[in-house]
Formats: C-alpha cells, structure tokens, sequence
C-alpha cells in the first residue's frame, strides 16, 4: 500500500514537470501551427544557463528564472522574427528542417562553451525530502510541481484575461480572420514564440533542480514532450497537465508493476491508444 | 528575394564547399605516422568521448615531446587525427574507412561505448588494420579468430565479479552477512547485461553467500527512478548494485536518498568517484563503492606520471578512469609502432601481440594482450570507496588495500 | 499507362549503367565505397519515405521502426544461415506486415497526429526491441564477416535497390494510386468524395514504403555487419530521412535523390573538414538551404533542367 | 405519396436525423429526388442543407433513418463507396487539389468514381472539362484559377465520376449574372444527359429557373414542397424567409 502510494505520488510529481515543459511547445503549435523541433534547445539552455548562474554566482535555480524567462522570450522572439516568419508562406513542414538546423547550432555553441561532460548542480535543498504520512516526497520535486501548477494557473489567466491572450487566442483559432479583425499577427507569431521558449528554458531552470546536463540534454526529453502535448490535445494547456500527470503515474505504474525497462514503451503506446481511439470516435 | 537573387547564392555555396572539400582531402606530408579514431563527441555518449580524446592526444604529445618514433633508423613524429561520430553506428565505420583511405592512417583507435565500437571494428578486421579498443569492454566486440582488434579494457563482467569478490572478501572478515541479499539493477545496455552476467557467473552456485533479490533493468537516460527505487526498497535488500551510466547515475541515487534507502554497501558499478557525480549530489555520494579499471589512487608510477601530465594539460583532478585508459591503449599501440619499426599493418600487430608492457598504469602494473582471451586484456579491476569530503580509498584488493571499507548499517 | 512504364525502364536501365560506369570510381578506396553504400541507402530511405510523406502528406517520424524489423529480419536470417540475397525478400515482407499492422490504425489520423503517433509506435518499438533476448537485446547482433559480400557485390546491390526504389516511386507518381494520394493529402474529404478511398489508398502506399524502408534495413545490415536496437530502430535515423526530403524537394521524385545526396555530402564534409563546429556548419547549411529554397532543391533543379533546354532548342 | 415515389426514387432519405451535441441540425427529414428530376432545395441560412447534403454523401452518418440510393441503403457506408455507387457532390466552398491541373484534379473522379466498363478515364476526364468550359485552361494549375472557375472545377470533378445523382451546393453564389447564366446552362446540360440533381442554392432566379419541384427547409424540416410556384406563394415559406414580423 505505502508503495503503491509512492510510485503513485512519484507519478504525479514526474507528470507535472512533463506538463510544464510541454507548455511552450503547446502554446507554439497553437499559435504557428508549428512544431517546434528546437524546443529541446531552450530546455537544454535553460538548464546551463541556470547551472552557470549557481556554479558562478550561487544563484539558487528558483532565482533564476527571473533570468531564463525574459531570456527565452527573447531568444525565441528573435528565432521567430529571423528565421521562422520567412517560411510563413511555405509547406508547415518545412519549418521542421529550420528548427532543427538551429537546435544543431545551440548544441554546438554550448559544447563549444560547456564541453560535453555531464553538470549537475547541489544546492542546500537538493536532497532534502518531507515526510506526509507513510510517504517521502521529496522537496525539489515538490516545489516544481507547485511552479508547474503556477505556470498553468498564469498561462490560462494569461490567456483567458489579457488582450494578448486574447490576441493569441484568435490566431490560434482562425489566423485569417483575426487579422482581418486588426490583430497584428506577425506581432503576435512573435510573441507566441517567445513565450513558448520562455516556457521552455525555465522548465530547463526547474529540471537543473535534479537532472544532470549535456548539450544532448533536449533529445530525452523532446519526445516525451511532444507525447504530452499532443495527449494533451495540441493547444489545450489545461489537457497538457493533465496528460503530463497521467502520463507520470501509467508510467511509474507500469516500472513499479510490471517492469521498469518498459516505462516508456507504455508511455508511447498509450499516446498512440490514445490517438487513434479519439479520432475513431469523433469521426 | 526574387528567384534569381537566390539563384546567385548557388555557385558561392558551390565553390566554399569544393574548396573545403579539397582542403579535407588532403593527405598530409608523409613524414609523420598517422593514427586514427573516430569519437563521439558529440551525440548521446559524448558526455565520454572528449576524455578519450584528451587521453590519446596526451600519449602522442608525449611520444612526439621524446623525438617520436624511429622506423628504419629515421624519428618520425606521430600525428593524431581524431573526427566526431556523433554517436552514430553508421556514421562511425565510414569515417574510419576515410582515416585509412584518405588520411593514410597506419592504425586506429577506438571510439566510445560498445555499439560503437562494434559498428567500428568491422572496419579494422575488414582491411587488416591494428585497431586499439580503449573504450569497448564487451567480450563480443572480440570475435572468434581476431587478429587485429586489441582490447586495453578489461571485460565488464570484471567489474562486477571483482565487487562480489570483495563482498565474499568481507563476508570471510565477518563483516558482512551470509546469505548476503542482494538487489541489482542494470541499464539495458551491453554494458548494463554483461555486468549482470557477471553477478550471476559469481552468485551461481553459491546459495551460501548470496541470495539475489532484486534483478531488473531499466532503460538508458530513463526519465525518472523513483518508482525502481521504491521496488528496491520493497525487497529489503542487504546491498544494492546498479550498474547506471551517469546520467542514470545521478538520477537514481537522488531518488534512493530522497526516499530515504540505506543498505550495508551501495555501488553503482564503475560510477562514483567521478567530479560531476559530488558537484551533483555532495556528500550524499560518500561510501558508495565503484569497481574501477583504473584509478589515481593507484601507486604506480606511470600513474602519478598520468595524473601530474594530465591535470597539468587540462585542469584536474582526474577522477574519471576514460582518459587514463585512453592514454595507456594510445602509449601502447605507439610502443608497438616503436617495437615494429615499420608502418606495415602486419608488423604493427605482431609487435602489439608479442607487446608486453611492464609500467602500465593499469591495476596489476602490467599490459599485454592474452590470445586465449582473444587479445582482450584481463587486468583486475580495484575497488574504491568515496570518502567523506572527497576522494577515494581502495578497500580491495587487500594488498592494494589503503584501508577497511566503511560499511552501513 | 503503359508508356510511362517502357520510359521507366529505360531510364531505370540508364541509370544502372551509370551506376555501373562510375562503378571504378565509386570503388577507388574503401572510403568512397562505403560513402556509396551509405547513398544507396539513404536514396532508398528518402525515396520510401517520400511516397507517404510527400505524395500522401502524411509526415512519418517512425520509419526507423520498419528499417529495423528489416535490419532484424535480415540479420537474423543470415545467422540462421540463410544466404543474405534470399533474406531480402523476407525483410521487405515483415517490415510491409508491421508498416501495415501500425500503419492501418495511425493513418487515420492526420497532421501532427499522425506525426507523433509514428514516434509513439517507433520508440515503443526500439525499447520493445531492447528486451528482446532472441534478438541479442540491447547488445544486437553481429553477423559474420566470414561471410562479407564484398565491396563490388555491395556497390551492384545497392545500385539495384536504390534504382529500383526511385523507379517504384516514379511509377506511384504517375499512377492511379499516386494521383489518389496526391488528392487525399490536399482535401482528404473532398477526395473520398470522388470515389477515392482514402484510407485504403494510404495504407496500400504505405506498405510500399515499409517494404523499401525494410530493404534498406536489410542492405545496411549485410554491409555495417553489425545491427544494435540504439541505431536501427532510432529516432535519429527516422528524423534524418524527414531532413533529406525536405532538403531535396517533397513530393517530387528526384527530391529524395537529391536530398539524399546532398545530405550525405554535406555530413561527411563537415564532419571531416569542420571538427568542432561541424554541427553548427550542418545546422546553418540546413537553415540556409531552407531559407533559400523553401521547397527543396529538385524545384530548382528541374527549372534549371527546363532553362537549358529552352536555351538549346 | 412516400409510396410510389419510393419505387422510382433515384435518392430517398426517410426519417433522417443529425445532432451535433445538443443542436439537431436534421430532424426526421424525408426527401426524394425522382428519376429525370432537378430538385431545389432551399431554406434560410441554417436550415440543415448543407447538413443533409453531408449526410447524403456519406461525410455524416445519421444518427437515426435511412438513406436509399435507387433502392439501397447507403447511409452506412463511407463517402467513397457512395460516390462510386453513382452519387457525386459539389462543395458550398470548392475544394480544388491546389498542387494539380485542372485535367489531373478532374482525373480523379474519373478514376475513381464509378466503374463504367470500355471507357477510359482520360477521355471522360476531357469530356467533363469541355461540358464544364474549362478547356482553355485545362493544363493550368488549379491555384490559378478564379472562383467561377473552381467551382465549375468541382463540378467536372463531379461529373467525372459519372454519376446517376448530382448534389449542386450553391455553385451559383458569389458569380456575375453572365457567369450564373453559365452554370444554369452547364446543369441542364448535365441534367439532360439523364444524371438526376439536387440543386442547393440560395440564387433564386437560378434555383426557380431549373428545378422541376423545391424542397424548402426550414431548422432541419420539411416546410414545403412543390414547384417552383407553388413554394413562392406558400405563407410558411415566405415566413421562414422573411421573418415572423413581416408576416404578421
């Protein structure tokens, strides 16, 4: 029983953080109808950039996402305004190509800087864990599901009470129309972008709490990202969490049951269940 | 941009790579001897491969730092040419093929991990070329009827079994239990099942000694461990081996102390002294055992040696055993080269099957290539202990002992 | 009908007797035979994933899943002591099954759907392959250089298997069933609406492509002697066709060549002349290719192609 | 009436009903269209025409009722068989095949729709581009062409599958009166050639002109049937359209 209660609790804390690091890829599809093949470079950024901060400054993780946000923002605002707006009028295929060729740069520059050994960072809270009951949880995983949780509660404020949000929403919806309506979409193609990537390196800020990092960093996790999102229901960040969460606990069910080697397959073959059987039945 | 501003672009691009690509063809001057590897530098096993890297280039500044290496009566300096696989089996072969073909290597070393260097050493056994393996430890990767691939590295199954020998070791102290419960965990990798191999080759038959209570494997970089760390807690083991590259490392023994797990002895295979594993985890890594194929508590000579010239290079301290046994394979496959006097295959592999080095730097001091084991070295490996605060104490074998074993509750 | 079939042959024809011409050249060293093996498999590769991706729209990252059961089907056969030419038709056949048996449920879906359901059945697929012992599990399988082909075996292999998959290609461009799919990836509704049967067109196609993915995992088996699950069954190989496509061209016939080619080239000249920023060079070629020529590089060829014949005539 | 109609019916639904969630855009709706018939059907925006030409076409399935198809139950089956039982449609927006000709987009029908044995689909192909007036541009591609064009792309497409049933989904909105005249002209040629059509359409001139009776919806019902005449003066029609204030 207390085990089953762990590995569900494990599941849970493992699905928010899935959730919070498939936000910005959600909000990007959402908006550009892109799939963003570079969103394991602003993860990956977003763990160095706040392992750099702790080892050189001390900066403690949670800090600095006070840093990688406006960060990301920028960054994908300027990958978007650069290079992605110029394929606007090409097959939505070809932006894969694009992406992909800038998440080749970011890997090389942060080989280049960091070199290719895993980092990982410590700080005074990293191993802690409270005791609830028959259960230990740990502390950093707790606190980055609150921030999971957080980020969901701002993003659909965001979205639901802002006119940004509001702007962001028409072009999600109907990108012709909303432009007719005096929505300045290319401003907003920007600002998805950026928010995405903002998203995404502060979900690389949270992770650094107890991942190690190469510049491959991304790679694990792109995939696992790309399951939740489209679980999820692509635009959907209230469905994102809910399928990270799900996702977590068949997983951590499946390890601790059936066999550890096969979390991921059941992650995968739920997703593509999942898939096929929505579409059966809304067609 | 109009179609034909574009257009414009084609025959510049065209003309920077023609340029480049005959600035990549070319040979060299023939003075030097050339020696090849292909490493993943980057890719999934990159976090390894710039310490086999670092590791070679210093055996050959070494070798060219003493007038290089004298063929027919004439030193002649030895150059390293090293590209990046990215981790990629089909890459990996091609690449080699070119250092023979293009850059006229006379010999080879090895890349990183097993499937790699099981892509690669098709390509030496292919051409009749010497190929030097540092950074495979998979029996398999050594064929039946092997001529040309030589293994510097001990197989895995060593690690394993020299940490159940310590365990005996201890259990004969009467310091551990007997039957000792065990629980291991292994990454379904090559590495991860030939280091189950090797517990079960040791525990078979010995009922007495070992009780295995836990034998289950877990996918390479898994994205979390919680839920096997709780199954490991369930079987109320007496210790625990895992067998994790680091990554997996990190992650599962953050999950044990999380969860709150204690066993008599932990060990995560060859994982533990390294720097990255303390920057991660602190003090939470101290007293857990690693079996190594090499580390700088060795006394040898040719160690302290390594670690002076290489921490001097590239910043230390050397805490991982790739770039000492990158420097050995590379120093060795040079000595051979040396002994042959001669840049022909055949001559350079006779000489490496007949080498026999008596300064290595390697657990047992000594290196050579056993046929019967098909030129696989079977050095021991030592088991080390992480101290409090920081470095490590080899605790077995006893006569490189520096001291007992701490061991848990 | 019947004409375009004649014309394929003879270009088929043409094109092997350059193959065979360049044959020396392409033989020279080890280096140049192995980078042509490399291409044969990769035009192999680009060519039947552009038959679902490009004619049909439907976006597969899991190709890498059929390539594998290929690569399997094969390598294992031969350690049963089969000869390798007579596993190849058994390779195509098990990697057709599964493409149909993941295939028929996923096609139904569309867009992204499709897309990351490939990746879902793909990555199951690799781990799934990992556990299994029979297969040599996470260690894969070595097969016996004893028993190497040889260079020049491998090179008219290759040769036959590339030209033959560009052929099959040309002919579903042309075919009833390639101008079905051609309907159905731009108003999959509106097609059913004319008869065309959406689903079972695409499954038929996509049997195609698994069977020449299959192929290409059996020729890259019988030349690299050595299949692991990490590599044959990867999502860097799935995503490495999708890029040689898009840089030659999608939906077109000779994109994939193209694609394949230039990919191929530019990988190894970066590899071997950048080494440290080798992935940054390929990454901005890849972006720059892209930003100039957003529909790839056969577009530009056949207007080039179409320039100089207006010039002559 | 439903009696000896059902005997020649070319196209019958029977008591058809459509939900979407809680709106039922279709509600036990019986139509027939009579062999050698043009049948309008019209009805404000929302009356379920579109609705009911999905549902015949096999795009929707119907909840509850039947659809026959010159006797046979068609409501089961997936569009594609639909089509190559011999009914074809038109779309309210055309959906050309951007990345064709017009001959290759036309091709398509020809190919795959019904099975008429010793004629080749090339030639029914250039036949269905001349009844349409496209031959000028029957090598250009589609994305070049203008609206009026599309939309008698769509019906070349259509006509290519040589069907026995027509469905017209307002091929008329959005065209001049020169182009409008065309297309009237176009349908009685294909209505001429034995091909039964049902012409949604809220261009009355064009819609009155052709049909030989008039189905009027109204919220997913029947609110009248007659010719063209009669359905002009009937009160409940000339409500729907105008409003219930305007009538009272």
């Amino acid at each position: 029983m207390v085990d089953l209660l762990s590995v569900l609790a494990s599941g849970i804390l493992v699905g928010t953080v899935y959730a919070y690091m498939a936000y910005g890829l959600g909000l990007i599809y959402g908006v550009l109808r892109v799939v963003n093949l570079a969103h394991g470079a602003f993860l990956t950024l977003g763990v160095y950039v706040t392992w750099w901060l702790n080892t050189t400054f001390g900066m403690d993780p949670l800090v600095s996402i006070l840093i990688t946000v406006p960060l990301g923002f920028a960054l994908g605002a300027t990958v978007e305004r650069t290079l992605v707006f110029r394929l606007r009028d090409s097959p939505p295929v070809t932006t894969l190509l694009l992406l992909f060729g800038v998440w080749l740069i970011v890997r090389n520059a942060l080989y280049l800087i960091f070199g290719g050994a895993d980092r990982s960072l410590l700080t005074s809270y990293s191993l802690e864990s409270l005791a609830v009951g028959p259960l230990t949880l740990s502390i950093p995983r707790l606190i980055v599901s609150a921030f999971s949780l957080l980020g969901f509660v701002v993003l659909a404020l965001m979205l639901k009470r802002t006119w940004s949000g509001l702007a962001l929403r028409a072009v999600a919806q109907d990108r012709e129309a909303a432009a007719l309506s005096g929505v300045p979409v290319n401003r907003v193609w920007a600002v998805a972008f950026g928010i995405g990537s903002a998203l995404a390196m502060s979900a690389g800020s949270l992770m650094s709490l107890f991942y190690s990092v190469t510049p491959e960093f991304g790679a694990r996790f792109l995939l696992k990202s790309f399951c939740v999102v489209v679980l999820g229901g692509l635009t959907n960040i209230g469905g994102i969490l809910v399928a990270g969460i799900g996702l977590g606990i068949a997983e951590d069910l499946t390890a601790f049951y059936i066999h550890t080697g096969y979390r991921d397959v059941v992650s995968f073959l739920v997703l593509t269940a999942a898939l096929v059987m929505r579409r059966a039945d809304s067609d | 941009m109009s179609p034909d501003s574009r257009t414009r672009w084609f025959p510049v691009l065209g003309l920077v790579l023609g340029v480049g690509l005959l600035a990549a063809c070319s040979g060299g001057d023939d003075d030097t001897i050339r020696i090849g590897a292909a490493l993943p530098l980057s890719g999934k096993h990159a976090n390894v491969g710039g310490f086999f890297r670092d590791g070679y280039q210093l055996a050959v500044e070494e070798a060219n730092a003493a007038g290089g290496v004298e063929i027919d009566g004439v030193r002649r300096p030895i150059e390293l040419r090293v590209y990046d696989d990215k981790s990629d089996a089909s890459i990996s072969p091609s690449l080699l093929e070119r250092l023979i073909a293009v850059d006229g290597a006379v010999a080879l070393l090895s890349g990183y991990s097993t499937p790699l260097v099981q892509a690669q050493v098709i390509v030496p056994m292919r051409r009749g070329i010497p190929f030097m393996n540092a950074g495979g430890a998979s029996k398999s990767i050594f064929r039946e009827g092997n001529q040309w691939v030589f293994g510097a590295l001990s197989p895995v199954e060593s690690l394993a079994s020299t940490t159940l020998e310590w365990l005996m070791w201890e259990q004969g102290q009467d310091r551990l239990p007997r039957p000792l419960r065990v629980a291991m965990v292994w990454q379904n990798t090559d590495h991860g099942r030939e280091y189950r191999t090797g517990v079960h080759d040791v525990i078979e038959g010995r009922t007495d000694r070992f009780e295995l209570v836990l034998d289950e494997s877990f996918e390479h970089l898994s994205s979390d461990h919680t839920s096997l760390i709780v199954k490991v807690r369930s079987v109320e083991a007496d210790v625990f081996l895992s067998d994790a590259h680091e990554p997996d490392f990190l992650l599962q023994h953050r999950a044990y102390v999380e969860q709150g797990l204690g066993h008599i002895a932990v060990s995560y295979g060859a994982r533990g002294p390294e720097r990255s594993v303390r920057e991660g985890l602190g003090e939470a890594v101290s007293h857990l055992v690693s079996a190594q194929w090499w580390t700088r508590a060795l006394p040898y000579e040719r160690s302290r040696h390594f670690v002076e010239r290489y921490e001097a290079q590239f910043g230390g301290p050397v805490t991982e055993y790739y770039p000492a046994v990158a420097y050995e394979a590379a120093r060795a496959l040079i000595v051979a080269i040396g002994n042959a006097g001669s840049t022909e295959a055949e001559a350079i592999r006779n000489a490496l099957t007949n080498l026999e080095l008596d300064d290595s730097l390697l657990p047992g001091g000594r290196l050579y290539f056993p046929e019967e084991s098909r030129l696989q070295i079977e050095n021991r490996c030592v088991i080390v202990q992480n101290q409090p605060e920081g470095g490590v104490r080899i605790v077995f074998p006893p006569e490189a002992a520096e001291g007992p074993a701490y061991l848990g509750s | 009908m019947s004409s375009f079939t004649r014309r394929h042959l003879l270009l088929g024809v043409g094109a092997l007797a350059g193959l065979a011409l360049v044959a020396p050249l392409l033989l020279a060293n080890p280096y140049s035979s192995r980078l042509a093996q490399l291409l044969f498999m990769n035009v192999l590769l680009a060519s039947a994933w552009n038959l679902v991706g490009g004619f049909a729209g439907q976006i597969s990252f899991g190709n890498a899943s059929l390539f594998g059961v290929g690569a399997y089907a094969t390598s294992m056969l031969w350690l049963a002591g089969v000869h390798p030419f007579l596993t190849m038709p058994v390779a195509a056949l098990l990697a057709a099954l599964y493409g149909v048996a993941w295939g028929w449920p996923c096609l139904r879906l569309r867009g992204p759907y499709f897309a990351i359901a490939t990746i879902g059945v793909a990555e199951a697929t690799r781990i799934v392959a990992n556990h299994i012992e029979a297969a040599g599990g996470a260690s894969g399988l070595t097969l016996p250089l004893e028993q190497d082909l040889g260079p020049v075996l491998l090179y008219a292999l290759g040769a036959v298997l590339a030209v033959a998959a560009v052929l099959v290609s040309a002919a579903v461009r042309r075919s009833r069933l390639g101008l079905g799919l051609i309907a159905l990836r731009e108003d999959a509704q509106a097609a059913a609406a004319s008869g065309v049967n959406v689903a079972r067109q695409q499954v038929t196609v996509f049997a195609v492509t698994a069977a020449l993915t299959g192929l290409a995992g059996a020729y890259y088996a019988v030349f690299t002697l050595y299949v692991v699950p990490e590599k044959v069954f990867g999502f860097d190989l799935s995503i490495s066709l999708v890029l040689m496509v898009l840089v030659g061209g999608i939906g077109t016939v000779m994109g994939p060549v193209l694609g394949a080619g230039i990919y191929l080239f530019l990988e190894q000249f970066v590899l071997a002349s950048l080494a440290d920023i080798h992935l940054a060079a390929f990454g901005a070629l890849l972006i720059f290719i892209i930003l100039m020529e957003p529909r790839g590089a056969a577009p530009r060829l056949a207007q080039l192609v179409g320039l100089v014949r207006r010039r002559i005539g | 009436m439903s009696g000896p109609a059902a005997a020649s019916a070319l196209v019958e639904a029977r008591g058809v009903v459509k939900r979407f969630g809680g709106l039922t855009a279709v509600h036990r709706l019986d139509l027939a269209l009579r062999e050698g018939e043009i049948l309008g059907l019209i009805g404000p925006n929302g009356a379920g025409k579109t609705t009911l030409f999905n549902l015949l076409s096999g795009q929707f399935a119907p909840d509850s009722g039947k659809i026959l198809l010159e006797g046979r139950e068609i409501h089961h089956l997936p569009s594609h068989r639909i089509c190559r039982l011999g009914l074809a449609r038109t779309f309210q927006v055309p959906r050309p095949f951007l990345a064709m000709t017009v001959f290759e987009s036309v091709l398509v029908g020809a190919q795959f729709g019904r099975r008429v044995p010793g004629k080749p689909a090339a030639e029914t192909a250039d036949r269905c581009v001349g009844l349409t007036r496209l031959e000028s541009r029957r090598n250009a591609p589609v994305h070049s062409l203008n609206l009026a064009e599309r939309k008698r792309l769509d019906l070349a497409r259509a006509l290519a599958t040589r069907p026995r049933v027509l469905l017209v989904d307002e091929v008329a909105a959005g065209l001049n009166p020169t182009e409008v005249r065309e297309t009237v002209g176009i349908l009685r040629e294909v209505h001429a050639s034995g091909i039964g059509i049902i012409y949604v359409e809220h261009v009355m001139e064009a819609v009155m002109d052709i049909s030989h009776r008039v189905h009027v919806l109204d919220h997913g019902a029947t609110i009248a049937i007659g010719t063209p005449a009669e359905v002009t003066r009937d009160p409940a029609v000339i409500e729907a359209y105008l409003g219930r204030s305007a009538g009272s």
